[in-house]
């Protein structure tokens, strides 16, 4: 569509959407935005639009899924056929089915799974426009929905990915970065416990590199953090008074 | 629902009919508050999103070539697709289209196509061979009741908002020219749907009417007047009387909210 | 294929298969055709040849569909794939979805679900030739097929459409009036309780047409409800004899 | 049927065949009763309805247009699919191909294709670019037993009803012409399945019998008395001396259906 | 791909692979070759390369297929999409679908379904390579990896098929000779109950020639089902070796 | 296996690794025997087969001829597919491929995708037109743990192995040569994942392992020692601390390979 840029960062160390090398692209949350779910969240981060809705804990369904020591998280994500350049089939993508492991993966050691054995949590997630990071926006919304509905968790989990352009590490790539740039590096990580739950990279990058990456990824991950706390506590807040 | 808790929901429901109320304090032929928001999708040719009270859907209009069909060259192609998407309802399980979601998109679909309301042969661009491929992508997002109206208003808000990019045919090749063209809508069909419970007929049914609503009727109608498309949903009747009270309604409401909507 | 004739109906109100406009085609029908359906019919609708089963009351397949407070009925409308001008694949296409949907709900007000919790009725529709307003034929046969497996009936259902060709309102369009005319309406019907059951529209009417046309296909659906009576007496006469 | 059932109805269709006796009072070696109704299908190219006994099996044929076969670009393609359609059997659910109707489908094929019967040459419009393609669906509708028999024999009554609508090829495009041609229907083979219950042989099996026996075979003959196709079925097993005799059954029977037939 | 030669077979009755009509391709068996199935068997016959495992009995899954008075014999014949020529897709053909049953119906007369019900064996069948005589091969394979299994059986079944090429009938078709030969006939037998247990055709052959290629592939299956019984016991010898 | 049996075992490994010991007698960073044959399918373009102690991991890769993607007209297509063959273990069942293979399927895939080694251009026949498409099918026929680097090791012994037709464009047609020439690859990623068992990093998990491991990180590095893809599975998680930590050990581990296999 566009053509590739000479560079996607300049001298000054500006990139083509005018951020600094470790900036974040603006992120706005909002909790409790359906009605129909137990919990659910909506994050703009960037041009990306994503929903997250979490259903549970409630009975398992296939009930032959139903684990009897433990609770069972079920994530899809899923995009929309608007949401990407061309049209994409609503059936689901090889892509999907792996970010749907992989989000899952990153969400479970924020749950207390045995203390539930015999129920099931829902996660559904839908982007409504990709612009890159989907999938870190995602477990950002997502950990906020889980949290909505009033399942207990032993932190959230924010997503926040790092990579390289050009031969610069920068922080929260956005799609013409990452169609074009050297490496994208997700993460997602529970701030309070200093764990990283989610952690996948293509590119290439050297150990130095990867090591500032993964630093700067977690600084990312940190910032949005505030932000799905504040998101929390406003929605509580605001019910809150409509209650007095 | 369990089974009990749905007949003592129904007897309040019916009961508050009896005195000309709802549940929701609505009168019987009330609207739910309308709400639409175009181009709310910027990577989408077209989109809007429309809350029919807490009712919510999403639709993006996507714009791609294609082939024309063969017994329409001259014409472009338009494809609704509805997704009951999982956020929207502890009802709705991920997976291919069900019978719901297919009977909503193709009752939407049929709205738009008989109403002729998009100029079709101007979608076009080389006479059976390249021809404007239009997806209508419905994505329910919060299932508060009466999906078709909100979906059938999400649709036409959307393909309003839509734009095609400009091409050309030059020396047997198809080149991208500058600029867009706004998506040739040339009338705006409006769908009433009107439920009945226990012979009262009700305008834009919610959730808890729909769960104990005998039946319900579809008419999409046009400026002129005409109808363009019925749908009978649900499984109890209507009594033909019934059926003509409720194309009446359904074109007196389409009379107010095209002054609403100033479509 | 064919050419589109200039008029679909001429100065003396005959049509391009010699109906006048309030008549119907001719109407076969024959009720207990299948050695292996609880109860079956056989309709020949015009050119349409469409054979119905019914299988139930029985064990509701898979078991969770099975209802505490009501009998389930499902119902498949098909196409053989030699049905229509072009090969049809024998997968269900969107348009068999629907169809199948609208012919259950038109089927439904007819039972006393209420009576049967726990059961489950099957009709399968085989539309082994379509010639237009296949739905409404396959809804006398499987009404038919449903009294002949001897489930109660409040009233039969019996389909019969009318539309508009050219500028008249007629009664039961075939293939090519569906096609080139300017509207059709599917009607389905209990006449003893006046009673609609099915009520589909595309084309165009203005509301006085619409009037019209729902009458007629009204006063269609009559007739074809006597031939039902009668098909279904003279299956049990006929039994009757044989076991005499 | 419960388990208990089936035992006692097997000891009884056992008792009788030690008797030489069936059931339904025919011989080990009878048939039972065949009417073929060819062009009952009108719209098709080809159709017949088969009653063996109860049985009825209806095909249709369906000619189209498509490419040859890299391998084979002067041959036409030929498809054959089986349905066994839900209301021939409170046993048959709707749904993809199971593996007995796909094993169903690909007897019939085999004894089709293997016995050369179409002159597959003749449906060659343009080599290597355009061919007819014929569909045979099969469309089992009452299933009271031996269905690849019954199957067969539909088959091959509506490919022999079957015409084509001619082509031609007229300055590299391609024009339907006026009229039309019969398939070229070379030869016909003849497909009999013969039981096995407690070694006892009978042919043309019906349900009750199917329910309990041990195993079939199926043997595809053509008229100078060769065999083209064999399927052995069930969970039981031949000797190869059964596996001769029911070889010689086999063509006896298509000598004998051969001449009832005219084929 | 390559070109077809004039003749299958020569005046000497040698063909093309350098066999005479009456005589096999090598056979390699190898029992228990897999450690996390409870049986397994790999064969080399020819250049076909197939390897079989069995699990069981245990649990019929899904449970609907359980049946109160028998054992369920699940059976799947599967090709590697690099097996042959062109690549296959790894969904079932409907050739892989019929064989299945045709070998799960093969292997059943073998066991003593009756005698365990509620249970469940199931048989997987790989085909690395493909070159001509798969199903014979497979059956030859799967009944080795029942057995090892330790399932009681009736006796080994064992797959060999013969055919006609030219005009001469011919023991164990190759690929090649499938393809552009006359006829071909897979058998499977349980020589020590003298049954046959799977018999097709496809192809051209006179009653004589017919009654002379049944016989020729029992003797092929004769000879086979000797080396099954030697490498059963092999097996069987080096385990107790190695428990001593 | 029952949870109580699995919390046995757990601890059993725990207690072990706490001596810096395994069940099966490796130290924590030790590999198990690996033996690759390649060439073990004659009939495809190219094929290994990798034992990594008891796990056995067939690839075979077969070379067609394709279109190429809109967006690289001079590049060859890759696909990779995983297929966790229920020959493998009592927990595979046949089916469209889960979440599993798909998972294993694409780390595989980006391990070769990103380390760029294969030659893509050399692999464009007519720029835009006809590219060789190569498939790399992997075949898990026997699943004792860590399958991730069993089957990127097979994929790349397997690429290594395979060659492709000659094929030249002459007026305007394609024409296949004589001969093969090898796949052009130009570097080896090497593959190694490591595991957590309750606060030990363990390489090479296998089954026993694998089933009480909280979570898993597989690092692709090449020979410059630059990292080429990561992914972490499993329902734990990392410290930072410790992912740098089975960075190094998969660096390390790598090296280690490359002179053993001297790739």
């Amino acid at each position: 569509m566009n053509e590739k840029p000479d560079k996607l960062i300049d001298k000054k160390g500006i990139r083509t959407d005018g951020r600094k090398a470790d900036e974040l692209r603006s992120v706005k949350l909002q909790v409790g935005v359906l009605s129909h779910a137990d919990g659910s969240a909506y994050i703009e981060h960037g041009k990306n639009k994503i929903l997250a809705a979490a259903f549970g804990p409630r009975e398992v369904h296939p009930k032959h899924l139903m684990q009897a020591d433990r609770m069972v998280l079920k994530v899809r994500y899923h995009m929309a056929p608007f949401s990407v350049q061309e049209r994409k089939s609503p059936a689901p993508s090889r892509r999907e089915v792996e970010l749907s492991k992989v989000i899952k993966e990153s969400l479970e050691p924020a749950l207390f799974l045995e203390l539930y054995p015999r129920t099931g949590v829902d996660v559904f997630i839908e982007v409504l426009q990709a612009d890159g990071g989907t999938r870190c926006a995602a477990i950002t919304a997502a950990a906020l929905a889980i949290a909505d509905a009033g399942v207990p968790m032993r932190d959230l989990v924010v997503g926040c990915a790092a990579g390289k352009i050009d031969d610069t590490v920068v922080l929260d790539l956005y799609d013409a970065e990452d169609k074009l740039g050297a490496a994208d590096l997700p993460v997602a990580y529970m701030p309070s416990l200093n764990a990283i739950t989610l952690l996948q990279m293509d590119g290439s990058l050297e150990p130095a590199e990867f090591e500032k990456a993964v630093g700067m990824a977690i600084e990312g991950c940190k910032k949005i953090y505030e932000m799905q706390k504040e998101a929390l506590k406003t929605k509580y807040m605001v019910v809150k008074e409509v209650e007095e | 629902m369990s089974s009990l808790v749905t007949k003592v929901r129904s007897k309040q429901i019916e009961m508050l009919l009896e005195k000309g109320k709802r549940l929701d304090d609505r009168g019987l032929l009330d609207t739910r508050e309308i709400k639409i928001e175009q181009g709310v999708i910027e990577k989408a040719e077209g989109s809007a999103r429309v809350y029919l009270g807490k009712t919510q859907v999403l639709v993006g209009v996507k714009v791609g070539l294609g082939e024309p069909f063969p017994d329409t060259p001259n014409e472009g192609v338009l494809t609704v697709n509805a997704e009951l998407v999982p956020v929207a309802s502890p009802n709705f399980e991920p997976g291919p289209p069900d019978e719901n979601s297919i009977e909503l998109a193709r009752v939407v679909d049929r709205g738009i196509r008989e109403s002729k309301c998009i100029d079709n042969e101007k979608l076009c661009i080389a006479p059976g061979k390249k021809v404007f491929v239009v997806f209508v992508d419905i994505y329910v997002l919060n299932h508060d009741g009466n999906l078709i109206d909100a979906s059938a208003l999400a649709a036409m808000a959307a393909l309003m908002n839509t734009k095609m990019p400009n091409y050309e045919v030059k020396d047997g090749e198809l080149k991208m020219k500058q600029g867009y063209t706004p998506l040739p809508v040339k009338s705006h069909p409006i769908t009433v749907t009107t439920g009945k419970i226990s012979g009262h007929l009700i305008v834009d049914p919610w959730i808890e009417e729909e769960q104990v609503m005998d039946s319900r009727i579809t008419f999409a109608t046009k400026e002129d007047g005409s109808i363009c498309a019925i749908q009978k949903g649900g499984s109890g009747y209507f009594t033909p009387q019934q059926i003509l009270e409720a194309s009446k309604i359904a074109l007196d409401k389409a009379v107010e909210l095209r002054k609403k909507l100033d479509w």
